[in-house]
């Protein structure tokens, strides 16, 4: 078919930032579906406590500390996570490399915390539904800071290597802080279901 | 571009893998893989009948046919999970409760009275044994016998066969077949009592 | 066009198949039944008008004849816009009320409270428990596949399952009901006529989910207290020696590990009450005529004539099954 | 941000139309062999790829079908023994719902979608390449179980406790669950590479009300299976958890409960239908107004019945468990909405019709195909507004009148668009044309057989025969039109073997097809068939609903992209106004080697839960290498 051109995109910007870049989306709809699952397991739990006669079935409710102490980091980690975003977007590689050990460490310690959340959870996966379900939300919840944790510990690699200088990193970085995000806000429906509504 | 050079070793090493993987995947599935068989003709029957035992009735060799079948009792998921049943319906949780025993003796200590081998729990399923185990001869077929003897030897086991049952849609009370109860359990110390060991005839 | 001879074989088949026998939607004998094939008839119909309709609008779209090469005016394009939004308007119409007749059909088969007879039924891997209970224990009994009402009174089914989900459908006296584990399900049947309605169990089920019938035999009221009656009183021994050896045999053979027969020691649970088998109609879930021959059959080789049920097969001679099955129809 | 050194760079406003093929092909080419074959990201490969397995699945399904159908054909058959028997409908409705319909509708959109919306490659290419081989380990691993006489035997819904810890016994039920893993996974990556590609990939002008009305199905589709598939994963995932390390979701006695299960799988199991159903509309659409010589008639309407349909899909999970003993309140809630998703597919079919009526029809098999689509998914509309009704549902839920209902809607409303869908864009992907004369044979077998195969089964289910029963007995009244039913299938099976036939033929003789043989009005005929490895020489620049049939003759198309590095247009979401010329992905052999990964990973958490972590480790591995930079000219910028 004969062409005309009418439109000169040469002067485009080679990559697009920010919402001009389909990894964003890509970022977003990821986030859709996990945040999907999480909305499904909380329903899973209430189903289940609609039909139990007393809530938690034959057990105490969780002890509070380390599920609290992990809420709090996690709320805490959310300010570096935005100065990291705001410096990504500055293209400021020092500040982004120091941002991201400082996250890096942020992904890390819920992980140990997490350890004892299980270990304080007053009942096992095996004993009945309420443990089942409350061991599969905290499960859950644990690989996706896992897989956000790789995630930083990769691009901390990337932004100490010769890679480093390149808007994409800066853009990577940034999705990967609003993922982070979305780990920490996710969370905050699951503290309440495991830690107080036992308690009401 | 480097990977033009070496196609052939790409293209071999592709077809070695491709074939690893089903090969594998079939091999994990073939091991889960579980021959069902509803009907035992009646000269296979007669034939599992034929325990050999040693002289104190502990141990021996199990008839000829339990290996022509390949041993189904204490392999396949269908007869293990039947052989659950089993336990239930013929009412063994009375006197061996959940496998850690009460009145009977616990299968989930590591102790077996008459030893661990099929033949030994077959036999003392049908004949019975002293103090007080019943014979179930007349309650049970043959192939029921070697189905439940297949699972009694399933609870006790330190390593959970893949093809073990897994948990009943009832009270928990310990952990399934699949998760080797036995293993778990040993580490809380034997459980129920240990009746004297003595031949049974 | 296919499709609409098929319609009118649809409608044709509907008001044939209401005339022929067991277990048939169509064949309605119970009061619930009556109005489900009622409102099944009616909305079938509405629909049939609706896709005969459609078609012939298609039909016409095809052949009209056009004057070659018009292209789409704006205004031809407005009356198609008026009446696609009319066919929109009238889908509605019918939608609305075809949704407010099933409301008003949903209300008609509500619970009824004052039911003259409860019958407990458990859903059992492959066959059915019918428990009549009653407040003097003595007087309850329970019988298998096989469940006697009386006609032109509510009954109450109360629906369980001790292993997986079931479904108890009697298609000519209601709908179906789900027996689920862990909860119970109550129906109200009514059947208007006496007779024997077939059932069947209609969630899969396993291995022999195809041979789980049942049978619902509706009675006059003397008629049904006399089969209650015989059926609460223990069994009876006949005086035919084959029978009694059969019963010896019974007793000393597996069969009595897992079946019960009130008035002997047999009192397994984990097979069906034989205690009147020979009563019934069929035996191993509808799968049989009740006859000795068929009873033998049964007893020699369960895994053949039902494969995967839990009835093992009992290594007999010829001798000992003529005795058995002799004494089980000897179980009237 | 501008970028000075950028006039250095190559680009497509400096050579001439073959020079500039040159370049592009070099720059975007697969190269021949295993090794290309392994590492390609190209949409067009992957998609054809995602068709062919998905249209081999269907044939091993109809194989399945036809066992059935032999040993139904009279009673007490010994044909087949229950044990297999129930093997081989859970194959059959899970390898028809899982490894076709959905695989195949989205396949469709891998390979035309980037082309409709006039973009030189589908957002996230690795992803692509990784959801394929996913999807296949999926089918191989469901299919290598059945040849193992190991098959999940628990029916396509899998209902617990049949297919718990207590009931099922083996690995069948942990095979089908991680079978749904392997699929879902596969089906959400391509959902997310089409929403991506759709907002953000759009050749420039190509504003909101400008989409292809295929593109538009394919859009809602996919946020459907964003939305549904999250509940069948959670589902498969706990019914494993339940069988392996003894967790009690479905255990009545510790708290759980069996309807849990059924709620969380018709919650995906409902929009599921309208997975496999939406993007046969949108083919429809495009069908009928290519053979129309006319604009589809509504297309504002059209849109919306998409979108409302997709919304609604989430409202009436429910009626797929009305005899489970529900409350009376939550029942009339769901016959409302059940019967309200009548009206949306009522706009279709009459903006359809009306835009026959307003059209010059041209009777090619396509557009047969979707002529057969109206009359049989009218009458599996209608038998579903009749389920919609509860007291109705009591009487035919689990009966054959139920079969009959899903496949009048399934395959009269999917896999006749399907096939229709495959004649149309035949010639595009393979560059020949498929034969009419076969093509009205298949038709003519295919709608007679299946009408013939499937209308009898209403009756059949009125008069009581439940679905699932391996045999029924001679007294029933059911055998006569089971033989009758059998005998159809057989008319019905020859006709695809008529369609499988023409497109092996054609694929190498059939006559040479030109750019745009149908006269069609979208942009995928805008290039050669088949199209270039990098879609289009110059991205068009598109300023109307129908682009080539508002200005036949020319092309506007958009200048300056590199030739150096694989580099597309990312456009803004509404309007579609020229954001970045950003880069796509070069071929990568990191996607299989991380499906691999996770293949060995989910076959192994079915035998112990630790492979949940170590499997994880090479797949951790395998990612890192896939997103680690290459130093290519992708990554400048």
């Amino acid at each position: 078919m004969k062409e005309r051109v009418v439109l000169d995109v040469s002067r485009l910007p080679p990559h697009g930032m920010g919402r001009a870049s389909p990894t964003w989306w890509g970022t977003c709809a990821f986030m859709l579906i996990e945040g999907s699952g999480f909305a499904l397991a909380i329903a899973v739990y209430f189903y289940l406590m609609s039909l139990a006669p007393h809530w938690p079935i034959d057990a105490p409710a969780p002890g509070l500390v380390p599920g609290t102490t992990l809420t709090a980091i996690l709320l805490a980690s959310v300010v570096p996570n935005i100065l990291l975003s705001r410096w990504a977007r500055q293209r400021d590689l020092r500040k982004v490399r120091i941002g991201l050990i400082v996250m890096s460490v942020f992904g890390a310690v819920p992980l140990i915390l997490r350890g004892f959340e299980f270990a304080v959870l007053n009942i096992r996966w095996d004993d009945n539904a309420y443990g089942s379900i409350i061991w599969t939300m905290l499960g859950l919840h644990t690989t996706h800071i896992v897989t956000d944790l790789i995630d930083t510990l990769v691009l901390t690699g990337l932004m100490f290597s010769k890679h480093a200088d390149n808007p994409r990193r800066f853009g990577d970085v940034e999705d990967n802080a609003m993922y982070w995000n979305f780990v920490v806000v996710a969370w905050i429906p699951l503290y309440a279901c495991i830690y107080w509504v036992p308690r009401l | 571009m480097p990977w033009e050079v070496s196609r052939e070793f790409f293209d071999r090493a592709f077809i070695a893998v491709a074939f690893l993987v089903t090969l594998g995947a079939a091999a994990l599935i073939g091991e889960a893989r579980e021959g069902r068989q509803y009907r035992t003709d009646p000269t296979v029957g007669a034939a599992l009948d034929e325990l050999r035992l040693m002289p104190n009735g502990i141990s021996g060799t199990p008839p000829e046919i339990y290996f022509a079948l390949g041993k189904p009792y204490e392999t396949t998921a269908y007869d293990l999970s039947q052989g659950k049943r089993l336990y239930s319906w013929f009412g063994c949780g009375a006197c061996h409760g959940d496998g850690r025993g009460g009145r009977g003796p616990s299968f989930l200590d590591g102790w077996w009275l008459y030893g661990p081998e099929m033949v030994s729990i077959a036999a003392s399923i049908r004949d019975g044994r002293p103090h007080g185990m019943p014979a179930f001869r007349d309650k049970m077929t043959i192939d029921e016998i070697w189905q439940l003897a297949g699972y009694v030897q399933t609870i006790g086991a330190y390593k959970a066969k893949i093809t073990a049952p897994s948990r009943n849609d009832d009270k928990q009370t310990r952990p399934a077949e699949n998760r080797a109860p036995a293993a778990i359990l040993f580490d809380e110390g034997p459980v129920g009592p240990n009746a004297v060991q003595e031949p049974s005839h | 066009m296919k499709a609409g001879a098929a319609v009118v074989l649809f409608v044709s088949a509907i008001l044939i198949a209401g005339c022929n026998g067991a277990q048939s939607a169509l064949n309605a004998e119970g009061a619930a039944a009556v109005q489900l094939k009622h409102l099944i008839i009616g909305i079938v119909v509405v629909c049939s008008v609706v896709w005969a309709l459609v078609m012939v609008v298609l039909v016409l779209a095809l052949l009209r004849a056009r004057t070659p090469r018009e292209s789409p005016s704006s205004e031809s394009e407005r009356r198609m816009g008026k009446l696609v939004t009319a066919a929109v308007a009238a889908t509605v119409v019918i939608i609305a009320g075809l949704t407010i007749a099933s409301f008003y059909a949903t209300r008609g088969l509500g619970m009824s409270e004052d039911a003259t007879l409860a019958i407990k039924v458990r859903g059992q891997q492959w066959w059915w428990q019918f428990i009549y209970d009653d407040v003097d224990p003595a007087k309850s009994f329970q019988t298998a596949n096989e469940m006697h009402i009386p006609v032109g009174v509510d009954i109450r089914i109360e629906l369980e399952s001790s292993d997986v989900i079931h479904s108890f459908w009697v298609p000519s006296l209601a709908g179906k009901r789900d027996l689920i584990p862990g909860r119970q399900n109550v129906i109200t049947i009514r059947a208007e006529r006496p007779g024997v309605y077939r059932g069947q169990c209609a969630e899969f089920c396993g291995l022999q989910h195809s041979h789980m019938a049942l049978f619902v035999i509706a009675e006059d009221m003397a008629a049904y207290q006399r089969w209650a009656a015989a059926q609460r009183a223990s069994s009876v021994s006949s005086a035919d020696p084959e029978a009694t050896a059969g019963k010896a045999l019974f007793m000393r053979k597996p069969c009595a590990a897992c079946h019960t027969i009130r008035g002997t020691e047999a009192s397994g649970s984990t097979g069906p009450d034989l205690t009147h088998v020979g009563s019934r109609q069929t035996i191993a879930a509808g799968l049989l005529d009740n006859t000795r021959g068929s009873l033998a059959a049964w007893i020699a080789d369960p895994q053949t004539l039902k494969p995967g049920n839990n009835m093992p097969m009992v290594p007999l001679s010829s001798d000992e099954l003529r005795q058995l099955s002799a004494y089980m129809e000897s179980l009237k | 941000m501008t970028n000075d050194n950028k006039p250095a760079q190559p680009t497509d406003l400096m050579f001439g139309d073959d020079e500039l093929e040159r370049r592009l092909a070099q720059t975007w080419r697969t190269p021949a062999g295993v090794w290309g074959a392994l590492t390609t990201v190209d949409h067009k490969i992957i998609g054809r790829r995602y068709i062919v397995t998905a249209f081999v699945f269907l044939a091993l399904g109809g194989l399945l079908a036809l066992a059935m159908r032999l040993q139904l054909a009279q009673p007490e058959a010994r044909f087949i023994g229950p044990d297999r028997y129930n093997q081989i409908f859970t194959m059959h409705g899970s390898n028809m719902m899982f490894l076709f319909a959905v695989p195949v509708m989205e396949a469709m959109a891998v390979y035309l979608v980037p082309l409709m919306v006039g973009t030189r490659n589908i957002a996230f290419p690795r992803l692509n390449a990784f959801s394929y081989w996913i999807y296949l380990a999926g089918g191989l691993l469901l299919w290598i179980s059945f040849a193992l006489d190991t098959a999940p035997d628990v029916g396509w819904f899998a209902y617990v406790p049949l297919s718990g810890p207590q009931y099922g016994a083996g690995k069948r039920a942990d095979l089908w669950a991680q079978m749904i893993t392997f699929t879902e996974v596969a089906a959400l990556a391509v959902a997310v590479e089409i929403v991506v590609t759709v907002f953000k990939q759009r050749a420039p002008g190509m504003s909101l009300d400008r989409i292809p009305l295929f593109v538009w199905s394919m859009l809602v589709t996919a946020f459907l299976v964003i939305m549904a598939m999250p509940a069948i994963m959670l589902a498969s995932s706990t019914l494993i958890l339940d069988r392996l390390v003894g967790t009690h979701f479905y255990n009545p006695t510790e708290g759980g409960d069996a309807l849990l299960w059924q709620h969380l799988f018709w919650f995906f199991g409902h929009p599921e239908v309208y997975i496999i159903f939406l993007p046969a509309v949108g083919m429809v659409s495009t069908i009928i107004a290519t053979f129309s010589r006319r604009p589809v008639f509504g297309y504002l309407p059209l849109v919306m019945a998409l979108i409302a349909t997709g919304l609604l899909a989430f409202g009436l999970w429910v009626h797929h468990m009305f005899v489970v003993g529900l409350p009376k309140l939550g029942e009339s809630f769901f016959t409302a909405s059940s019967m309200a998703i009548a009206i949306p597919a009522g706009i279709q079919i009459f903006c359809w019709l009306a835009t026959l009526w307003g059209g010059q029809p041209v009777l090619k098999t396509p557009m047969l195909f979707v002529l057969g689509f109206i009359v049989t998914f009218v009458i599996g509309g209608l038998t579903g507004v009749m389920v919609a009704s509860v007291p109705f549902d009591t009487q035919v839920h689990d009966t054959y009148f139920v079969v009959a209902h899903f496949h009048y809607v399934l395959v009269g409303g999917a896999v006749f668009p399907l096939l229709g869908a495959i004649y149309y864009w035949f010639p595009k992907i393979s560059g020949r044309m498929m034969s009419e004369t076969l093509g009205r044979w298949a038709f003519a077998l295919i709608f007679a057989g299946f009408n013939l195969t499937f209308f009898p089964m209403h009756i059949l289910g009125l008069e009581g025969m439940p679905r699932r029963i391996y045999t029924y007995q001679p007294e029933m009244p059911w055998a006569g039109m089971n033989m009758f039913v059998s005998f159809s299938a057989l008319i019905l099976s020859l006709g695809f073997l008529v369609f499988f036939v023409d497109v092996i033929r054609s694929t190498r003789s059939g006559q040479i097809a030109g750019e745009n043989p149908w006269g069609a009005s979208t942009l995928e005929w805008a290039t050669s068939s088949p199209p270039p490895c990098f879609n289009f020489r110059r991205i068009p620049v598109v300023g109307a609903r129908d682009p080539l049939w508002s200005q036949p003759e020319e092309l506007t198309v958009a200048g300056g992209l590199r030739t150096d590095r694989r580099e597309l247009i990312v456009s803004s979401v509404v309007e579609a106004q020229p954001e970045a010329s950003e880069s796509s992905p070069r071929n990568s052999i990191w996607p299989l080697l991380a499906a691999l990964a996770t293949t060995v990973m989910l076959i192994w958490s079915i035998f112990s839960p630790w492979a949940v972590i170590w499997g994880s480790i090479p797949i951790g591995i395998t990612l890192t290498g896939w997103f680690w930079p290459k130093q290519t000219p992708e990554d400048e910028s």
